[in-house]
């Protein structure tokens, strides 16, 4: 317990930072955040960027798995839906990409619910195969409806454009994609202090008493789906501007696997864990790449025989944090602060 | 219409289908008696097909030892998994579950690109090669080959499950685990059992896939049509996993026919959906009431 | 098996200490002029490791090579790569990274996924000239990808290639039938559309056309389809072995003659080794000459001496190590001609050096004299598979298109 | 101040159970169960069952496990639909209408095998119980700064004041329910239903589990709370003292059916529940009714 947080009033009760010393702490990330593109290299930026939209898509995600227990093998698709949504309207129209990025979002929000329907009846792992279900045919709807998606080649989009400034370079996509994440999150963190995120907990640990305590199961699961689907569409239209192509190949169902594994190794249910999950899980390829080339002078067939360590570290890292730290990276952050804010009285 | 085609194709979708029927059965006996679902059963199939390539392959064994000791391979395989990954978990929430067989089938794809490469591989070949025809109708040796000897292990299967103890012991177990434990049944050793039998109908299953598709570190994804077949079958029940397989495996079949490889996933995934809407348990699967 | 993964390890090692080697060899080779740096954006695991490593050595063997033979004008060759995986944000992360910290004029790009995505970038910075394993027909479209090549024919092209052969070997007004297997992917679908209209034009008819996935999959069914369709010709395009193997064994237990046929990444000597005595008379469109072929030229010696050196235990090398040695081969012409030309090496300037390339002698990894039409190189040669042998045999003239 | 009018209570409850009953039973019906039966596949929990809920009472409904108590509970609350016969509600049917209308309603309820939510704090869960007397919808949730904000502190406000301190837990609110003991959680339960600003307060067995004191603190707040917030309660419990003491009415279920209802001093006569508590079919109960003190949850 800390010293002189008795809070005077409710409303500084339930801020999201409720000392100071958060709040400053917080300042100096987004100082961070903002001075980050000014001084990384060409590499880091581009993996910043990358880890920005990993971001925003974990936390779409983790509220519909970690905070409604609703398991999605479809966040690829939907991320799909979200990039062909901002290509399609980026080559037919000339919307700014605000517009194009919301509307992406609101698509594949209708997509989610859509998906979400069976929700009333199946639950868990049947839900889970019915959103498996749904990337089958979203990923045959992106390969097959040439007029619209391209076909397997895909679309070639321009890049993203307001009041006459294009993005274009890693550095200006900087600037849309990490604020858009900081504010997102932020937005996910509010939900969660409000009586929608209530519900959905509720939902998650037990859904036929939350029923009978006033909850609309079906509204409820639905605007779950919604909300994590209009997250995964806006990644998924941050994605394409990113990259500028997208392609059916570009929303693997792999990548709807690694999201979930950002999810479990962060924390379920969980919004800083899922932060923390997203980097961590963009960071280990090129960890091990790091590693590789740590190696190679010393053991040259190292990049054959690291490769396949990827997969290996990717499951066991999964297996590994599911069994033995199923509370995620969330938790041992906050044991790591707790150890830092009693040091070095205890340890 | 060409009758004879037609009645060709589903020839060869029916006993593809047989063996998603065995898979099929290997997954419904590790859910009967844990409740597991096991997405990695696509890669245990594939880890046991590697395992003959490497007996057969490799070491030039005869293939019919390098058979029995694949699949032998595969069970061991799935009684060490059992004991390692799925114990630890006992009384989590199933999804957390599912999502370390999930981790799993990473890791098995990791370990077999370690062990053997990326390269794709082809099987010895180990069955006969003269067509075999039914009547006027054609069939692909391999094929006709791989149905008998995987409906072969499903007839032992069936009458192991109705009559030994231990086939007594997992079914009672699947219907009542703690009636099973005050009877004096050892549930961890069932469970385990399960994970083994389960893995060895998937191994057996996938050393016959193989040797008909060829076998690469992607294999696994033939998990996906096991997965439609169960859930259309019902998880828990055997008769609609081999149903459900014979039915999964001539829609796929008859899709790809006729309107083109590329239909044949979102064929039995539509009617994956249409049961999950109308009889979310399967068609032959145990709808269970829900409590306070 | 444990003997196979035994040598397979090793020919591995001999890759990975060359490229060890060649990190402390450069700065000794350098004549004080500035390096040239080929950079890599490498598959050496994933679906594509199978040609990734053999790419990688193709790269490390050449750069050794050229280096060896004083480097381009006196200026030494570095070789930076980085494994990818496979995947199109990994192949990003290592174009940044390693454009990052070099200037590097020319780039392997792994994957036409890769090549689509950093074309903006690539557009933007101007600095750099791409080709890799990609022969994708979008690829030659100069108003979109001003600053990426092909290594040999695109797929359309190696389509053409296919086809002219067939005509030609259709009896006096008999033209032979034909059909088209390749996988739901965008490598399987690239020379289709284009390949149909071609095949029309030549008055030669596509009697099926059967979509499958890549890779381990059933497809007795598709063979029903072909027995009935009876194509003279089948061309497999979008695979790597499988399904190959299953159409040509199943089709021949029919007892169907149709001859099969397939195009670059499909006519690897991995068919034979994988398929044996069913591989016979299996054809290949291949745009270089096979290690082993009993062809000759002095860039075709200096390519197998330098494998020879590199790594004596490897024997054949397979066309991706051929593919690898070409692509570097086209870099050091076109770096040479810009340099030579007193210019800058720029997008642009690499561009036109490479365009201005005709009835270029490759010392034989071509067997006949090329010229760049539309950034890429539209030749190529029909091979047939003798089993016996164990390696492809030519059986056409090189066919350059027009 | 609470505490001295509720140990009166007690004990005038305790020794008059006839006066204490008698003001609330002219009182008009809140809720009345017609002729309800229920049975799943081939097996009955309820046949033919009625009985009333005068408002403002206290009214317990009694009998034997597997009596089918927390079936009726579950056909009141809306999670199973009976197959004959009606509830109706301040005079008016409930069929049809969908479990979170009936919370809305003011049907609020506890359960038997504690219903917490583990991965909420104290405060959230009995705000939950305010759920549907709340208005933000998910953008409103999202901005958060706003309508969401005043609404949930106008919430926690309530919740504070007329809850947390009543039934005096204001030193766990911030603790996730998980980490409680057993008779605080029950008491959490209570207050996430108080939250819900209740008509007819249902309480499954909310003794059950509890040591004497622990009891005697339920009680006490269960006969405040119908005192302070104008609440009719129904009740199943199995602790025989406690229900005699503080009930207005009770109705005894046996097998699925209703074998007597009326005074607790009726009740206590009627040959036919003394039949089914005593009788040598149903040992658990008897335990019960012999040794309350024992019952472990």
């Amino acid at each position: 317990m800390r010293i002189g947080d008795a809070k005077q009033s409710y409303e500084a009760d339930e801020a999201i930072w409720t000392s100071s010393t958060q709040k400053f702490w917080f300042a100096v990330f987004l100082l961070v955040l903002a001075v980050f593109p000014f001084v990384a290299d060409a590499y880091l930026l581009y993996i910043g960027c990358l880890v920005g939209i990993a971001v925003i898509s974990t936390t779409g995600l983790n509220i519909l798995t970690g905070f409604t227990g609703l398991i999605s093998l479809g966040q690829a698709g939907f991320m799909g839906v979200g990039g062909y949504t901002v290509a399609w309207f980026s080559l037919h129209t000339a919307l700014p990409f605000p517009l194009t990025l919301l509307l992406a979002g609101l698509l594949t929000a209708a997509v989610g619910i859509l998906v979400g329907l069976p929700s009333l009846r199946v639950k868990g792992l049947y839900l889970a195969i019915a959103t498996l279900a749904a990337s089958v045919f979203l990923h045959f709807i992106f390969a097959e409806w040439q007029a619209v998606t391209g076909g397997m080649g895909g679309l070639s989009l321009p890049p993203a454009h307001l009041f006459g400034l294009t993005f274009q370079s890693d550095f200006e996509m900087y600037f849309i994609i990490v604020p858009l994440a900081v504010v997102m999150v932020l937005a996910a963190k509010n939900v969660f202090r409000t009586r929608t995120g209530r519900a959905f907990i509720a939902i998650r640990d037990r859904d036929i008493s939350a029923e009978i305590l006033g909850i609309n199961l079906l509204r409820y699961k639905l605007m779950s789906f919604a909300l994590s689907s209009f997250y995964a569409g806006v990644a998924g239209g941050l994605f394409a501007y990113f990259y500028r192509v997208v392609t059916p190949e570009s929303f693997p169902l792999s990548l709807s696997i690694f999201y979930l594994a950002a999810v479990i190794v962060g924390g379920m249910g969980n919004l800083l864990g899922g932060i923390l999950g997203a980097a961590f899980m963009t960071l280990i390829p090129e960890m091990l790449n790091l590693l590789t080339a740590t190696l190679t002078p010393f053991y040259p067939n190292a990049p054959v025989f690291m490769s396949p360590m990827l997969g290996i570290i990717f499951g066991a890292l999964i297996v590994g944090f599911l069994i033995f730290e199923p509370n995620g990276l969330g938790e041992i952050w906050q044991r790591v602060r707790r150890f830092f804010r009693l040091w070095p009285f205890r340890n | 219409m060409d009758w004879l085609f037609f009645g060709e194709i589903s020839l060869a979708g029916l006993a593809m289908g047989g063996l998603y029927g065995l898979i099929g059965l290997g997954f419904v006996i590790i859910y009967k008696a844990t409740r597991v679902i096991n997405f990695a059963i696509g890669e245990i199939m594939m880890f046991a097909a590697y395992l003959f390539l490497a007996f057969a392959g490799g070491m030039e064994m005869s293939p019919w030892v390098a058979l029995p000791l694949a699949v032998l391979g595969g069970s061991v395989l799935g009684g060490v998994i059992e004991k390692v990954m799925i114990r630890p978990m006992l009384g989590e929430s199933s999804i957390s579950v599912v999502m370390v067989t999930i981790g799993l089938a990473s890791i098995l794809v990791g370990l077999v690109e370690l062990g053997w490469g990326a390269d794709p591989q082809l099987l010895p070949e180990f069955l006969p090669r003269k067509p075999v025809f039914l009547g006027e109708l054609y069939l692909a040796p391999k094929i006709a080959y791989g149905f008998l000897i995987g409906a072969t292990l499903l007839l032992v299967y069936l009458l192991y499950f109705r009559f030994s103890r231990g086939g007594v012991a997992l079914r009672a177990t699947a219907s009542d685990q703690a009636a099973a434990y005050s009877m004096g049944i050892n549930v961890r050793r069932v469970f385990n059992l399960a994970w083994v039998f389960g893995s060895l109908a998937a191994s057996l299953a996938g050393v016959l896939v193989a040797a008909t598709g060829g076998l690469s570190p992607q294999f696994g994804a033939v998990g996906l049509s096991v997965l439609v077949v169960v859930i259309v079958g019902g998880l828990d029940s055997i008769l609609g996993a081999l149903i459900a397989g014979l039915f999964i495996g001539w829609l796929e079949t008859v899709a790809g026919a006729y309107l083109g490889g590329q239909y044949r996933m979102p064929a039995t995934f539509a009617v994956l959906a249409v049961i999950l809407v109308l009889r979310p348990y399967g068609l032959f699967g145990t709808h269970e009431i829900e409590r306070v | 098996m444990f003997k196979r993964f035994l040598t397979r390890g090793l020919r591995l090692a001999g890759i990975g200490s060359v490229a060890a080697a060649l990190m402390t060899a450069a700065p000794v080779l350098a004549q004080d002029k500035e390096p040239i740096v080929f950079g890599g954006s490498i598959p050496l695991s994933g679906v594509f490791a199978f040609a990734g490593v053999h790419i990688h050595a193709g790269l490390t063997d050449y750069t050794n090579w050229i280096n060896s033979q004083g480097g381009i004008n006196g200026h030494p060759v570095r070789y930076v790569m980085e494994d990818t995986g496979y995947e199109v944000d990994r192949s990003v992360a290592a174009f940044k990274k390693i454009t990052g910290s070099n200037r590097v004029p020319v780039y392997y790009g792994d994957s036409t996924g890769f090549m689509k995505t950093i074309a903006s970038e690539l557009n933007s910075r101007g600095t750099t000239l791409m080709s890799g394993a990609s022969f994708a027909t979008a690829l030659t479209d100069n108003q979109t990808y001003p600053y990426q090549f092909i290594p040999g024919p695109n797929y359309t092209q190696m389509f053409g290639i296919i086809l002219e052969y067939i005509a030609m070997q259709g009896q006096e007004g008999d033209k032979p039938t034909v059909a088209f297997v390749y996988s739901d992917t965008e490598f399987g679908k690239d020379p289709i559309e284009n390949g149909k209209a071609k095949a029309a034009e030549m008055g030669i008819k596509v009697v099926e056309e059967i979509v499958t996935k890549p890779g381990s999959v059933d497809v007795s069914a598709e063979v029903l389809k072909l027995r009935r369709a009876r194509p003279d010709y089948v061309v497999f395009h979008g695979y790597i072995l499988s399904p190959i193997n299953e159409f040509m064994v199943q089709m021949r237990q029919m007892g169907l003659d149709t001859q099969f046929m397939g195009t670059f990444w499909s006519s690897d000597k991995l068919i034979i080794d994988r398929m044996g005595a069913d591989a016979d008379g299996y054809m290949g469109v291949m745009p270089y000459n096979y290690y082993d072929s009993a062809e000759g030229g002095p860039m075709l010696e200096a390519l197998r001496s330098q494998a020879q050196k590199s790594d004596p235990d490897a024997g054949y090398r397979p066309t991706a190590y051929m593919q690898g040695w070409f692509n570097a081969m086209v870099w050091t012409e076109v770096v040479k001609r810009t340099l030579d030309a007193g210019k800058e090496l720029t997008g642009d300037n690499l561009a036109a050096s490479l365009a201005s390339i005709q009835d270029w002698d490759t010392g034989g990894i071509i067997g006949v004299p090329v010229t760049v039409r539309d950034m890429s190189f539209p030749v190529g040669r029909i091979w047939r598979v003798n089993a016996k042998e164990a390696s492809y045999e030519p059986v056409s003239d090189w066919i350059h298109l027009n | 101040m609470i505490l001295e009018c509720d140990l009166t209570t007690t004990q005038a409850v305790g020794s008059d159970v006839g006066a204490a009953s008698g003001k609330t039973e002219h009182n008009k019906n809140i809720l009345e169960i017609h002729n309800l039966s229920l049975s799943f596949g081939g097996v009955t929990a309820l046949r033919d069952v009625s009985f009333r809920v005068p408002e403002q009472g206290i009214t317990t409904v009694i009998g034997p496990n597997g009596a089918g108590k927390t079936s009726m509970f579950n056909c009141i609350s809306g999670f199973y639909q009976p197959q004959q016969g009606s509830i109706h509600y301040q005079g008016k049917p409930l069929t049809g209408v969908k479990p979170p209308a009936r919370a809305a309603l003011g049907l609020a309820r506890t359960f038997q095998n504690i219903a917490l939510f583990r991965g909420m704090t104290v405060l959230d869960n009995i705000k939950l119980g305010a759920h549907v007397h709340m208005k933000s919808g998910l953008l409103a949730s999202l901005a958060y700064f706003g309508p969401a904000r005043r609404e949930e502190m106008a919430v926690r406000r309530e919740v504070e004041r007329h809850i947390i301190d009543f039934l005096e837990i204001d030193h766990i609110r911030r603790q996730p329910v998980a980490s409680l003991p057993y008779g605080l959680q029950k008491r959490v339960e209570l207050a996430r239903a108080l939250a819900m600003r209740p008509k007819v307060l249902m309480l499954d067995e909310p003794v059950a589990g509890m040591n004497r004191e622990e009891k005697e603190d339920m009680a006490r707040f269960i006969l405040d709370i119908r005192e302070e917030w104008d609440v009719t309660i129904l009740m199943v419990e199995h602790d025989m003292a406690m229900v005699m003491d503080i009930s207005d009415h009770i109705a005894v279920l046996n097998f699925g059916q209703v074998i007597a209802e009326g005074l607790p001093a009726d009740v206590q006569n009627n040959a036919e529940v003394i039949e089914a508590y005593l009788g040598t079919r149903d040992m658990d109960s008897l335990r019960h009714k012999l040794n309350p003190e024992s019952e472990v949850a």
